[in-house]
C-alpha cells in the first residue's frame, strides 16, 4: 500500500471539507505509474504550465495529450488498461471491460456501468440522437455489437464478426466514446429531465431541439464545457469563447506514482490562444513552458538560440509520419489521359525516382531526415529497408526511360514531354500553401521533374476543399503528409495503405466505396488497389498476430512497389520546447498524432517542475 | 438640410440590402461549405470524420436548401438580432465575437486618432516649409513607414519590443488579463501593447495623409483669399487653419467613409501576425474555413460602420463647403 | 531717370518725365522670352521640372530602374532559380579590392561552410587564401533572355567555380541580389498598371459623379459605398476564387494587378467627386460650358488639373500600396507563385522571427522598395511643381 | 495743412518677377507719397504695375516677386517710421500694420473672398484680430459697416456667402472689410469698378467722410478719371512701371504735360460725342475683322430676322437662408430678376445699366442658359428659324453655344487657373473644331494683338496678369468663335481709358464689319453711351426704362434713370459731384420715386408704358402716358 500525499493545491478545499481525502478520491485500485521503471524520476506537486494553441479548437490537445483512455498505449505502444482496471478480448469479437471500483468523475460522482448504459441506450441507440444509427467504428460487417452489463463493474461488447480495431479506436488520440457522465447528462435528456426546464435550456442555448443541447454539453474530445465531469488529468475551467483556457488538476484522477502522489504533478495548464504564426516567436521568448504544437523544424535554430536567453530547453523528437511531405497522384483524376498515366505504375515510379531527395533533405532538413518512400519507419517492428528504398533513389535516367515506356516520347520545343493527345505534360499540384516548407519542396521538385521533361505548376487553394475536389476528379496531384502512423505494430490497422477513405487523395473515389460499404464511389479497378482492399478485409477478419504481420508485409510491399504515394523524406524532427525546470520530458521520442497522441503516451501528467533547479 | 439627412438615411436601407447580397455571395463563392472544411481539418490533424454525422449537420443547418432561401433566412435572422451560428466555435455568432468587437474599434479609433494627430501638424509643416530639411526628413520617415510591409514591421517591432522592453510577444494585453473583466491593470496592459499595432497600422495612413494634405495645402496657399487674410493682418498660422486648411479638408472628409474599412483591412494582416484579439484574424479564419455566418456577420458589421462613415462624410462635406450644401443637389 | 519726391510733407511739384515716349514701342523680346512663348505646355513643364534637382535625380533613377528590368537577366549575376545547396543562408559577401595590401581589383574571398549540428546553423567563414576575382561582361549562369533566347552573358559573374553573393542567399541558396533584380520586373510594373487602372476609373467615375451631380452621383456613391463596405481581403479571396486556376503565372499576375486596381479606385473617386462638387461652381467651368465644352473636356481640362496636386500625391502614395498590396495576397496564399517573383514575394518569404534574428539580409528587398517609393514621391513633387502655374 | 511728414513714402521702388525665360520688371524705381488725410491717385495703363505697387506696400507680393527700394510708413498714432520692406514677411510688426493701419481694397473682389465663409465672418474677422471687442460689438460694428457701404439688408448680407452676391456687392463687402478698422491709410485698388454710379457716389462720399473724420489717407488706384477729378489731391501717372508724370490734381488736369497723359485725357469717352465719332486710343491696331474671327462671307451678307433674341417675362428668385444649418428658408425668396422682357435686334448694341445687384448678371446668364429662369421664355432667332434657348438640346445647343458668347464680369475666376493664355484662347476653337492647331495658334496670336497684349505672354498663366490684362483675355476668348451675339458683362471696367478706347473701337468695328450684336452691361454710362444703340435701365430685378440711346440720355423719364445720370462723375475739375444731394436720395428705393412710378396701395401693379419711339418705361398701370413725360 502507498503512503498517500495530498497536493498543496487542495489544501483549502480539504480543510473546509469540500473535498474528501485522497484515499476516498482514488479508486480502490488506482493505476500506479512506476516512474522509476520507466527511467524517470518521481516528482513534486505544483506549478502552472503555459502553453500556446493556434485556435480555440485546439483545446482538444488537452484530451489528446492528457491521454486518459479506457485502454491506451504505453511508451512502447503496447495496449494497457488505463481507466479500466482490466480488459479481456476473445477472438477480436468479445470485449469485456472491468471498471475500477471507487473510480469517480471529476465532480466526485462515481463512474460506473450506468454511465455506459446511459450512453448505449439513451444516446447511441436513441433514434432522435442518432437517426442514422451507430457510428461506423462500432459496426463490424455492418452489424452493431451486443452490449451487456455483466456485473456492477463489468460491461461487455460483442460482435459476430471480428472487430480488431475496437481497442485501437479506444486508444486512439480521438477516442471512441463509450460512456458519458449520466448523472450530469440526464438533465438534458427528455427521458429523465423535466420537460419544461429542458425546453427552457434548449431555448437558452438556441439549439433547435434537445439533441443539439445534448451534443453541445457532452463534447468530450473538445472539452469546452467546464461543467461536464471528466476522467482526464486536468479539467477545463473556462467556457469558450475565450482567449485563454485554464485547466486545473482533476482531484479524482485515477493515476498515482509509486511514492503515493496523485497525478498529475502540475496543478494548472494555461492555454493561450494565439495566431499560429507567432507560436515559435512566443515559445522562443520563453512564453511557453511546454510546447510542440505550432512549432516546426525550421524554428529550431531560433528556439535553440533562445535557450541562451530564456530558461527553456528544446528537444528534437522524431515524426512518426510515413513521409513528412508526399505527393499523391489522383488515380481517380477526371482527365482521362492523366488518369491513364497515373494508373500506369511506370509513370508513378518515374515521378518518384526523378526527385532528388538528398537535395531536399539538405535544403530543408539540414540533412537530418531520412530519404524514403512513403512507408513505415525503422522503429516499427514491421520495417524492412526495401520499403524505404523502393523507388526512392534519385535516377533521372531511369525516370526518362520509364516515361518513354509510358508513352511520353514526344517533346515540346522547350523539352516538356507531350501527352499522347498532344498536350504538354504539365502537372498541376494542389498545395494548401500553408508552410514555406511545402513551397520550397515543391519548388525543388518542379526543377527535378523539369529535368525529365515534366512541367509542374503549383495551385494553391484551401486544403479544406481538397477532398470534395479530389472526389470530383478535379485534382491531379496533391501534396500532403504521408501515412499517418509510421510506426505500426501488426495489430494496428493498415487502412492507410488501402483505399479505405475518401480523404485519401490518391484514390478518394475508391476510398469512398470502401467507407460507404460499397454504397457510394467506385470499386477499385486497378488490380493492385483491389488487392490492397482485399488484404485490408483479410486483416479485419484475422485473429492472429502472425497472420496480420503477413498481411502488413504484403500490403507494404504492394504500396511501396506501386508508389501509390510519392514519399520524400520521413523521420523529420519536431522541436519540443519545455521549461528547463520541467522534469521527465523525454529527450528523444516519437512524435505524431497517431499512435503517440503527440505527447500523450509519454504521460504529461508525470511531468513536473523541479523547484530546486 | 434635415430633409437631406433623412433622405440620406433612407438611402442607406437599399444600400445595406445590396451589401448583404454581396456579402452573401462572397461567403458563398468558394467551393464547398463549412462541413467540407471541417472534414479537411480533421483530416489535417490525422483525425477521421464520420460522414453520416456531417450529412446530418448539413441538413440541420439547412445547407441542403438553395442559396436564395438561405440568404433570406440569414437576412431575416439578422433583422431580429440573430446572426446565425458559428460552426467553428459551435456557438451562436453573437457569443463568439465577445470582446473582439470593441477591441477592434479601440485599435481602429486610436490608430485613426494617432494618424490625425501626427498627420495634420506634419502636413501643415511640410506645406508651409516646402523643401526644408524638415519637409524632406518627415517625408522620408513617413515613406519609410509606408514602404515597409506591415507584417515585416510587425515582426520587427514585436521582436525588438520583446528583447528591449520585455513586452510579451503579440496580443493586446498580457496573458493574465485575458478573460478578465476590465480593470486599471488590464487597461494599462492594453495601453502597453497598443502602441505596436497602432504604429504599424498607422504608419501607412499617416504618410498618405501628410502627402495629400501637403499637396492640397500647397495649392490653396496660392489662392487670392489667403492673400486677403494676410492683408487683414492675420497670424499666418491662424489664417492657414481657417482658410486653406479648411479648403483642403475636402479630400480628407470625403475619405472618412473609407478610413474605417481601410484601417480594418490594413489591420487584418497585422492582427494575424501579432495575434491581436481583434476581429481581423477571426474574420480571415472564418472566411478560410467558410464559417459563413460568422464571416458574414463580421462583414455586415464592417459594412454598417462604413455606411455610417460615408453618411458622416457626406454630411460633413455639406457642412464644410457651402457651395456643395447650397448648390450640390443640382445636376449639370 | 526717376520722378523726384519732395521732402516729407512738402507740396508736390508737377513733374513730367522727359524720356522719349513711343506708345507703340514694345520692349523687344529677349531670346529667353521668345523661346518660352513658342514652347508647348509640356515643354514649359519640363523646363520647370528640370529645376527641381531631387525630382530630376529621382526621375533618372526610375528611368534607370525601368531600363534595368528590361535587361534583368544580364544584370543579375545568377539566374532566378539557381540554387546553391552548399550556400544556404549565406550572409552577404564583401567585395574587396586589396588582398595582402595589393590591389587585385574587385574580388571576394571564398567561403567555407560548416554545419553546427548543435544549433543546426550553417556557419560561414571567409577563406582569405581563396581570392575569387569577379569577372565582368562574362559568361556565367545560362538563362533565357525574355524567356525567348538562350544566353549566358552577364554584367558580372563570380570567379570560375567561385561564388558571389553580394546580398547573401536565401533558404534554398539562391542569390538575393539576383532575385531582387528579377523581382523588379513585377514590382515595378504591377504598381503602375494597377494605378493606371484605379486612377482611370477613379477620375472618370468620380469626375462624372462630381460634375454632374444628381442621380448619377447618387448611384455612383452607392456603388462606391458598397464596394468600400467590403474589406479588401474577403474581396481578394472571392476574386481570387473566380480567377481561373489554369491561368499561367503571367495571366495571374495581370489578374492580380487588375484586381488591385479595381479595388482601389473608390477612395479616389470619392475625393475627386467631392472636390468637383465644389469646383464645378467656379466661373471658369461655367465659361467652358458656355463655350460648348463637353463634360469630358470640362472634367479633363478644367477641373482635374485643379486637382492635380492631390492626384499626384495620391498616385505616388498608392504605388507602395500596389507594390506591397500583392504581399498581402501572397500572405494569404493568393498571390503570385513561383517561378515568378517580386519584391513582395521575397519579403513574404522572409516573414519569420528567425529571419530577423539570423538572416536579416533577406529583408534587403525592402531597400529597393523604399528607394522606388521615395523616387516616385520626389518625382511627384517635381511634377506637381512643374504643373503649378504659381511657380 | 502740411503735417510735417508723409504718411507713406515710396522711394525707388523696383519690383520684378522671376519668370521662365527671364525676369519681368514690373515697377522701375518708382517714387511716390501719400500725405496724411490726403488722397493720392495712381493712374496708368493696364498692366503698368499699379496693383503690384499696392501689394508691395502691404508686403503681400507673390513669392516669385522681389522688391527693392524703400517703403516708409509713418504711423500717425505712434509717430514711428517703419520701412515696410525691411520687416519680416509675416512677422508681428507687419501684421500690426496690415488691416489695422493700412487697409486694402483688392482689385478683384470676387476672388479675394473665401468661398467657404460668410461675408460677416470675413469682415468681422478683422475686428477679431485687431480690436478687443465682444462678439456682439463686433456684430454691431460689422452690420453698421455693411450698411454704410450700401447693403440694403446688412443682416442678411452678413450671413451670405460670396457666391451668392453680385459683383458689386462683393466689392462693397471688400470695401467694408478694408474700412472696418478705420485705417490710417487705405489702399483702394479700383474700388468702384463694379458699382453703379449712384452707389459709387455713395462710396466716394463715405470715403470722403472717413477722410475728414479720421484723417484717413488714401492711395487710390483707378482708371476712372472722373473719380480722380472728384476725390484726389495728388496724382501720379505711371506707364510701364515708370512714373511719367506726378503732381497736384490741378496741374494734372489743367496742364497735362506728358504725351501719355494727354493721350489718356483724349481717350475718355464723353457724353457729347458725335454719332460715329471714334475714341482716340493711344495705339490703334488695324483689325481685319472677318479674317480674325474666321467668319464666313455668307454670314456677313445674309441678313436673317430682324430680332435676334427676344426675352419674355423671365423671372428668377433665390431662396433666403436663415442662419441655422437645419432651418428651412422661411422668408419669401428674393426675386433677383422679376418679369424682364426685351428684344435684341440684329446688329445692334443693347446697353444694360442699373444698380449693383439688380440682376443684370443674372439676366445675362439666363440668356446663356447658365442659370435657369423660374419662368419666362427666351428665343434666339437664328437664320434657320427660332430656337428656344431654354429647351435646346444636343446639337442645337452646341450650335447655339457657338453663336452666343459672354464676357464674364469677373475675369479672374472665369479663366482656368491652370491653363496658359494660349490654351484658354484656343480652347473654344478646339471645342468647335475650327482650324488646325497651327491656324489656331495664328488666330490666338492675332487675338492677343487686337486686345493689346504681347504675344510673349501666350505661355503665361492667368494669375500672372494684371486685372485689365485678364479682362482683355476674357474678351478675346469670347470673340474667338466669332459669335453672333456677344454678352459683355462689364467688359472694360478694369481697363484704363486708352486701352478701353482700343477695345471699344474694336467692338464697334466688329459690329460694323460683321454685324455682331451686343448686350452690353456696364456701370460706366459714358461707355454705354458710346457703345449702345438702345439702353435698358434695370432696378431691383426689373427693367424700369428702355429707350434709344439719345432719348434715354437726353430725356430720361424714370426717376431712377435720372438719378443715375446725375451721379456720373466727370473727369473735369469744374464739374464736381454734388455729394450733398446724392446723400439724401437712395436712388433705387422705390419710396423715393415720384408717384406714377411707385406701386400704390390700391393694387395697381406696375406695367410697361410705351412712350413712343421705342421708349418704354415701367410705371403704374393706370398712369397716364403724358403724365410720365417730363
Ligand atoms: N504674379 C505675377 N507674375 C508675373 N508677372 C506678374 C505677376 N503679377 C503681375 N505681373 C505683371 O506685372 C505687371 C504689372 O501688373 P499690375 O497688376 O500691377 O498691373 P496694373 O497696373 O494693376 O494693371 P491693371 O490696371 O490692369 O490692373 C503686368 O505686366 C503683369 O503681367
Ligand atoms: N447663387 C445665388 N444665390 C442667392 N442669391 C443670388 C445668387 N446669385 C445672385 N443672387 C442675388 O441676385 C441678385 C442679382 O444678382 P446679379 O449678380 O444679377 O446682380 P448684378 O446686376 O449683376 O449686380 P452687379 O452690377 O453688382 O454685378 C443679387 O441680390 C444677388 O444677391
Ligand atoms: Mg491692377
Ligand atoms: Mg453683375
Ligand atoms: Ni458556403
Amino acid at each position: 500500500t502507498l503512503a498517500l500525499q495530498e497536493p498543496e493545491y487542495f489544501k483549502e478545499k480539504l480543510a473546509d471539507g469540500t473535498l474528501p481525502a485522497m484515499a476516498e478520491r482514488l479508486p480502490k485500485v488506482p493505476r500506479v505509474v512506476n516512474l522509476a521503471a520507466m527511467g524517470r524520476k518521481p516528482g513534486q506537486y505544483g506549478g502552472m504550465v503555459r502553453t500556446i494553441i493556434g485556435g480555440q479548437k485546439d483545446i482538444r490537445l488537452m484530451t489528446i495529450n492528457g491521454y486518459a483512455r479506457l485502454v491506451g498505449f504505453d511508451e512502447h505502444l503496447v495496449l494497457q488498461p488505463d481507466i479500466l482496471e482490466s480488459f479481456e478480448q476473445t477472438g477480436n469479437r468479445v470485449y469485456t471491460f472491468k471498471l475500477r471500483e471507487g473510480h469517480r468523475w471529476s465532480d466526485g460522482h462515481p463512474f460506473t456501468v450506468d454511465d455506459f448504459v446511459y450512453y448505449w441506450e439513451d444516446v447511441l441507440n436513441n433514434k432522435e440522437m442518432r437517426p442514422r444509427g451507430l457510428p461506423l467504428d462500432l459496426l463490424s460487417a455492418r452489424k452493431p455489437p451486443r452490449f451487456e452489463v455483466v456485473d456492477p463493474l463489468t460491461v461487455r461488447y460483442s460482435w459476430d464478426n471480428p472487430n480488431p480495431e475496437f481497442l485501437l479506436k479506444l486508444a486512439s488520440p480521438q477516442p471512441l466514446t463509450l460512456a458519458l457522465p449520466a448523472h450530469y447528462m440526464k438533465q438534458f435528456h427528455p427521458k429523465y429531465a423535466d420537460p419544461e426546464t429542458l425546453a427552457k435550456l434548449v431555448k437558452k442555448e438556441d439549439t433547435d431541439d434537445w439533441t443539439g443541447l445534448h451534443i453541445n454539453r457532452s463534447r468530450t474530445y473538445r472539452p469546452e464545457n467546464p461543467e461536464l465531469p471528466t476522467l482526464d488529468p486536468w479539467r477545463n475551467l473556462i467556457a469558450p469563447p475565450a482567449e485563454q483556457f485554464i485547466f486545473e488538476r482533476n482531484p479524482f484522477f485515477h493515476r498515482v506514482d509509486e511514492t503515493g502522489q496523485q497525478l498529475p504533478y502540475m496543478d494548472k495548464i494555461v492555454l493561450n490562444v494565439s495566431a499560429s504564426g507567432i507560436i515559435p516567436a512566443k515559445a522562443g521568448a520563453g512564453e511557453a513552458d511546454l510546447q510542440s504544437a505550432g512549432l516546426d523544424f525550421a524554428d529550431y535554430t531560433f528556439l535553440k538560440d533562445a535557450e541562451h536567453r530564456y530558461p527553456i530547453t528544446v528537444n528534437l523528437w522524431e515524426h512518426t509520419q510515413g513521409s513528412r511531405i508526399a505527393l499523391l497522384p489522383n488515380l481517380n483524376c477526371g482527365d482521362k489521359v492523366w488518369r491513364g498515366l497515373f494508373r500506369d505504375v511506370r509513370f508513378r515510379r518515374a515521378l518518384s525516382v526523378a526527385i532528388d531527395r538528398e537535395e531536399i533533405n539538405k535544403a530543408s532538413f539540414f540533412g537530418l531526415a531520412r530519404e524514403s518512400a512513403d512507408t513505415i519507419l525503422p522503429q516499427s517492428p514491421l520495417f524492412k529497408p526495401e520499403y524505404q528504398h523502393a523507388w526512392a533513389q534519385f535516377d533521372p535516367d531511369l525516370a526518362d526511360k520509364l516515361l518513354d515506356e509510358a508513352g511520353l516520347t514526344g517533346r515540346r520545343s522547350d523539352g516538356v514531354r507531350l501527352l499522347p493527345d498532344g498536350r504538354a505534360a504539365s502537372l498541376i499540384v494542389e498545395s494548401a500553401g500553408e508552410s514555406t516548407l511545402e513551397t520550397d519542396v515543391l519548388e525543388l521538385v518542379t526543377d527535378h521533374w523539369r529535368q525529365v521533361g515534366l512541367a509542374l505548376h503549383v495551385r494553391t487553394s484551401q486544403r479544406d476543399v481538397f477532398r470534395s475536389r479530389a472526389l470530383g476528379g478535379e485534382i491531379m496531384i496533391s501534396v500532403q503528409q504521408g501515412i499517418d502512423n509510421g510506426i505500426p505494430t501488426p495489430d494496428m490497422s493498415p487502412s492507410a495503405l488501402a483505399p479505405t477513405g475518401d480523404e485519401q487523395l490518391q484514390w478518394p473515389v475508391w476510398g469512398l466505396h470502401y467507407l460507404s460499404d460499397r454504397q457510394k464511389g467506385e470499386a477499385p479497378d486497378l488490380p493492385e488497389a483491389a488487392e490492397l482492399v482485399k488484404l485490408m478485409r483479410q486483416w479485419k477478419g484475422s485473429t492472429s498476430t502472425e497472420e496480420r504481420t503477413g498481411i502488413w508485409g504484403q500490403m507494404l510491399s504492394i504500396y511501396t512497389q506501386q508508389v501509390f504515394s510519392i514519399g520524400i523524406v520521413n523521420g523529420t524532427l519536431q522541436p519540443v520546447v519545455h521549461a528547463r525546470r520541467m522534469q521527465n520530458v523525454p529527450k528523444e521520442a516519437l512524435y505524431g498524432f497517431d499512435p503517440t497522441a503527440f505527447l500523450g503516451v509519454y504521460l504529461p501528467d508525470t511531468f513536473w517542475f523541479d523547484r530546486s533547479a | 438640410m434635415l430633409r437631406y439627412i433623412l433622405w440620406r438615411i433612407a438611402v442607406m436601407v437599399p444600400t445595406m440590402l445590396l451589401i448583404s447580397m454581396l456579402v452573401f455571395t462572397i461567403i458563398e463563392l468558394p467551393p464547398g461549405d463549412y462541413f467540407e472544411s471541417y472534414v479537411a481539418e480533421l483530416r489535417a490533424m490525422g483525425e477521421e470524420a464520420d460522414m453520416e454525422e456531417i450529412e446530418a449537420l448539413r441538413e440541420r443547418y439547412g445547407f441542403d436548401q438553395p442559396a436564395p432561401i438561405r440568404y433570406l433566412h440569414w437576412v431575416g435572422g439578422m433583422l431580429h438580432g440573430d446572426f446565425g451560428y458559428s460552426f467553428e466555435y459551435q456557438l451562436p455568432v453573437s457569443d463568439v465575437v465577445g470582446d473582439r468587437l470593441w477591441l477592434t474599434v479601440l485599435v481602429s479609433f486610436v490608430t485613426i486618432l494617432v494618424t490625425w494627430i501626427i498627420a495634420f501638424p506634419i502636413g501643415i509643416y511640410s506645406a508651409t516649409h516646402q523643401y526644408s530639411w524638415g519637409d524632406y526628413g518627415l517625408t522620408f520617415l513617413g515613406l519609410l513607414g509606408l514602404a515597409v510591409p506591415n507584417f515585416i514591421l510587425a515582426l520587427i517591432l514585436m521582436y525588438f519590443a520583446n528583447i528591449w522592453f520585455g513586452t510579451s510577444i503579440g496580443h493586446l494585453m498580457d496573458q493574465q488579463y485575458l478573460n478578465e473583466p476590465m480593470s486599471w491593470a488590464k487597461a494599462r496592459s492594453i495601453l502597453e501593447h497598443l502602441w505596436i499595432p497602432v504604429i504599424i497600422i498607422g504608419t501607412a495612413g499617416t504618410a498618405g495623409m501628410v502627402r495629400r494634405l501637403r499637396a492640397n495645402l500647397l495649392d490653396e496657399l496660392q489662392k487670392q483669399y489667403v492673400v486677403t487674410a494676410r492683408a487683414k493682418g492675420m497670424n499666418p498660422f491662424r489664417a492657414l487653419v481657417k482658410y486653406p486648411l479648411r479648403m483642403s479638408l475636402n479630400f480628407f472628409i470625403s475619405d472618412i467613409g473609407s478610413i474605417l474599412p481601410q484601417i480594418i483591412s490594413g489591420a487584418e494582416i497585422t492582427a494575424i501576425v501579432l495575434s491581436l484579439e481583434t476581429t481581423g484574424p477571426m474574420l480571415i479564419k472564418a472566411l478560410q474555413s467558410q464559417d459563413m455566418y460568422l464571416a458574414g456577420s463580421f462583414l455586415m458589421f464592417l459594412a454598417f460602420l462604413t455606411v455610417i462613415g460615408v453618411l458622416v462624410s457626406d454630411i460633413a462635406l455639406a457642412f464644410l463647403d457651402p457651395r456643395i450644401r447650397l448648390q450640390g443637389g443640382s445636376t449639370k | 531717370m526717376t520722378a523726384p519726391l519732395p521732402p516729407p510733407g512738402a507740396p508736390l511739384q508737377h513733374y513730367v518725365s522727359t524720356a522719349p515716349f513711343d506708345p507703340y514701342s514694345v520692349e523687344a523680346m529677349t531670346a529667353g522670352q521668345a523661346k518660352v512663348y513658342q514652347a508647348s505646355q509640356l515643354r514649359l513643364m519640363w523646363w520647370k521640372f528640370k529645376k527641381h534637382r531631387i525630382a530630376l535625380i529621382s526621375g533618372i533613377f526610375l528611368l534607370a530602374a525601368y531600363l534595368a528590368i528590361v535587361v534583368a537577366e544580364f544584370l543579375a549575376p545568377y539566374n532566378l532559380h539557381t540554387r546553391n545547396m552548399d550556400f544556404i543562408h549565406a550572409p552577404p559577401q564583401r567585395v574587396r579590392m586589396f588582398h595582402d595590401g595589393q590591389l587585385v581589383g574587385p574580388f571576394v574571398y571564398g567561403r567555407t561552410m560548416e554545419l553546427d549540428m548543435e544549433t543546426l546553423r550553417r556557419v560561414y567563414s571567409d577563406n582569405t587564401a581563396d581570392v575569387q576575382r569577379l569577372r565582368f561582361f562574362c559568361s556565367g549562369d545560362p538563362y533565357k533572355f525574355w524567356g525567348l533566347w538562350e544566353a549566358s552573358f552577364h554584367l558580372v559573374c563570380p570567379a570560375k567555380d567561385g561564388q558571389f553573393f553580394a546580398l547573401g542567399t536565401d533558404r534554398l541558396g539562391r542569390d538575393v541580389l539576383s532575385r531582387i533584380i528579377y523581382g523588379a520586373r513585377i514590382s515595378l510594373t504591377i504598381g503602375l498598371i494597377g494605378i493606371a487602372v484605379s486612377f482611370t476609373l477613379g477620375i472618370v467615375i468620380g469626375g462624372l459623379a462630381g460634375y454632374h451631380g444628381g442621380y448619377l452621383d447618387l448611384m455612383v456613391q452607392r456603388v462606391i459605398e458598397v464596394l468600400q463596405s467590403i474589406p479588401s481581403i474577403p474581396l481578394w479571396m472571392a476574386l481570387a476564387a473566380i480567377m481561373p486556376v489554369s491561368w499561367s503565372p503571367i495571366l495571374v499576375y495581370l489578374g492580380i494587378t487588375v484586381i488591385l486596381g479595381l479595388l482601389d479606385w473608390t477612395g479616389l473617386a470619392r475625393a475627386v467627386r467631392s472636390k468637383l462638387l465644389a469646383l464645378r461652381e467656379e466661373d471658369y467651368v461655367l465659361a467652358a460650358q458656355l463655350m460648348g465644352a463637353k463634360s469630358s473636356r470640362i472634367i479633363g481640362r478644367h477641373l482635374v488639373p485643379g486637382f492635380m496636386s492631390h492626384l499626384i500625391a495620391s498616385a505616388t502614395i498608392s504605388i507602395p500600396g500596389m507594390i506591397l498590396g500583392e504581399t498581402a495576397l501572397s500572405f494569404l496564399g493568393l498571390g503570385l507563385r513561383p517561378p515568378i517573383t517580386s519584391w513582395g514575394i521575397l519579403l513574404t518569404e522572409a516573414r519569420s522571427v528567425s529571419v530577423i534574428a539570423f538572416y536579416p539580409w533577406l529583408l534587403y528587398p525592402m531597400i529597393p522598395v523604399i528607394l522606388v517609393i521615395l523616387a516616385f514621391n520626389f518625382l511627384g513633387d517635381g511634377l506637381r511643381d512643374a504643373a503649378d502655374p504659381y511657380k | 495743412m502740411i503735417s510735417g511728414a508723409d504718411l507713406l513714402r515710396i522711394e525707388d521702388l523696383s519690383i520684378s518677377f522671376a519668370m521662365l525665360g527671364g525676369q519681368i520688371d514690373a515697377v522701375k524705381k518708382a517714387n511716390l507719397r501719400v500725405l496724411p488725410g490726403r488722397v493720392t491717385a495712381l493712374v496708368g495703363e493696364s498692366g503698368s504695375g499699379k496693383s503690384v505697387i499696392s501689394q508691395s506696400i502691404m508686403r503681400i507680393l507673390p513669392k516669385v516677386a522681389s522688391a527693392s527700394g524703400r517703403i516708409l510708413f509713418n504711423d500717425p498714432l505712434t509717430g514711428t517710421e517703419t520701412d515696410i520692406l525691411r520687416l519680416s514677411q509675416d512677422g508681428p510688426d507687419i501684421r500690426a500694420i496690415r488691416g489695422r493701419r493700412i487697409g486694402k481694397i483688392f482689385q478683384e473682389p470676387m476672388t479675394s473672398l473665401s468661398p467657404l465663409h460668410t461675408i460677416g465672418d470675413q469682415v468681422s474677422e478683422v475686428l477679431t484680430i485687431h480690436e478687443d471687442m465682444s462678439r456682439d460689438e463686433r456684430y454691431e460694428r460689422t452690420i453698421e459697416m455693411l450698411r454704410m457701404v450700401g447693403f440694403a439688408k446688412p443682416e442678411r448680407a452678413f450671413r451670405m456667402y460670396p457666391f451668392e452676391l453680385s459683383g458689386g456687392m462683393r466689392q462693397r463687402a471688400m470695401i467694408a472689410l478694408a474700412l472696418i478698422c478705420r485705417p490710417a491709410l487705405l489702399i483702394a485698388d479700383e474700388p468702384t469698378t463694379a458699382l453703379d454710379v449712384t452707389i459709387q457716389a455713395q462710396i466716394l462720399r463715405l470715403l470722403k467722410d472717413l477722410q475728414q473724420e479720421f484723417n484717413m489717407a488714401m492711395l487710390l488706384i483707378t482708371h476712372d478719371l472722373g473719380v480722380v477729378a472728384n476725390v484726389a489731391d495728388e496724382v501720379v501717372v505711371i506707364y510701364h512701371g515708370e512714373v511719367m508724370e506726378a503732381g497736384p490734381v490741378e496741374d494734372i488736369f489743367r496742364r497735362p504735360g506728358h504725351p501719355y497723359l494727354k493721350g489718356l485725357m483724349a481717350a475718355v469717352p464723353h457724353f457729347d460725342m458725335k454719332p460715329g465719332e471714334r475714341l482716340k486710343a493711344l495705339r490703334e491696331v488695324p483689325v481685319n475683322a472677318s479674317h480674325l474671327l474666321g467668319v464666313s462671307e455668307e454670314r456677313q451678307k445674309e441678313p436673317g430676322p430682324d430680332i435676334l433674341l427676344s426675352v419674355r417675362d423671365v423671372t428668377k428668385s433665390y431662396k433666403i437662408r436663415k442662419s441655422g444649418f437645419f432651418r428651412r428658408p422661411d422668408e419669401a425668396p428674393v426675386r433677383a430678376v422679376d418679369g424682364v422682357s426685351f428684344d435684341i435686334r440684329r446688329g445692334e448694341c443693347l446697353g444694360l445699366v442699373g444698380e449693383s445687384g439688380c440682376g443684370k448678371t443674372t439676366v445675362s446668364k439666363m440668356l446663356m442658359r447658365a442659370v435657369t429662369p423660374d419662368s419666362g421664355s427666351i428665343v434666339f432667332h437664328d437664320r434657320n428659324g427660332p430656337v428656344d434657348v431654354l429647351e435646346a438640346e444636343g446639337d442645337q445647343l452646341q450650335k447655339l453655344r457657338g453663336k452666343i458668347q459672354m464676357v464674364f464680369q469677373d475675369p479672374v475666376s472665369s479663366l482656368s487657373p491652370r491653363m496658359t493664355v494660349q490654351n484658354i484662347l484656343s480652347e473654344p476653337l478646339e471645342i468647335h473644331k475650327r482650324g488646325t492647331p497651327k491656324s489656331r495658334l495664328e488666330t490666338v496670336s492675332a487675338l492677343m494683338e487686337v486686345i493689346g497684349l504681347n504675344r510673349r505672354y501666350l505661355n503665361r498663366y492667368p494669375h500672372s496678369f494684371s486685372g485689365g490684362q485678364r479682362q482683355r483675355i476674357g474678351i478675346a476668348r469670347a470673340l474667338a468663335l466669332g459669335p453672333e451675339l456677344l454678352i459683355c458683362d462689364e467688359p472694360v471696367s478694369a481697363l484704363d481709358v486708352s486701352v478701353q478706347a482700343q477695345i471699344l473701337n474694336l467692338l464697334k468695328d466688329l459690329q460694323k464689319d460683321l454685324g455682331l450684336t451686343y448686350l452690353f452691361i456696364s456701370h460706366n454710362l459714358a461707355v454705354v453711351d458710346y457703345m449702345a444703340d438702345r439702353i435698358a435701365v434695370m432696378c431691383a430685378g426689373r427693367i424700369v426704362e428702355l429707350a434709344p440711346r439719345e432719348i434715354l440720355m437726353r430725356a430720361p423719364v424714370h426717376p431712377y434713370t435720372k438719378s443715375l445720370l446725375a451721379a456720373v462723375p466727370f473727369p473735369d475739375l469744374d464739374r464736381p459731384l454734388d455729394f450733398s444731394t446724392l446723400k439724401t436720395a437712395n436712388a433705387s428705393d422705390m419710396r423715393n420715386w415720384s408717384a406714377p412710378f411707385r406701386q400704390d396701395d390700391d393694387g395697381h401693379g406696375l406695367a410697361t408704358a410705351d412712350l413712343g419711339e421705342g421708349h418704354l418705361v415701367l410705371a403704374r398701370s393706370n398712369a397716364d402716358v403724358r403724365e410720365l413725360r417730363p
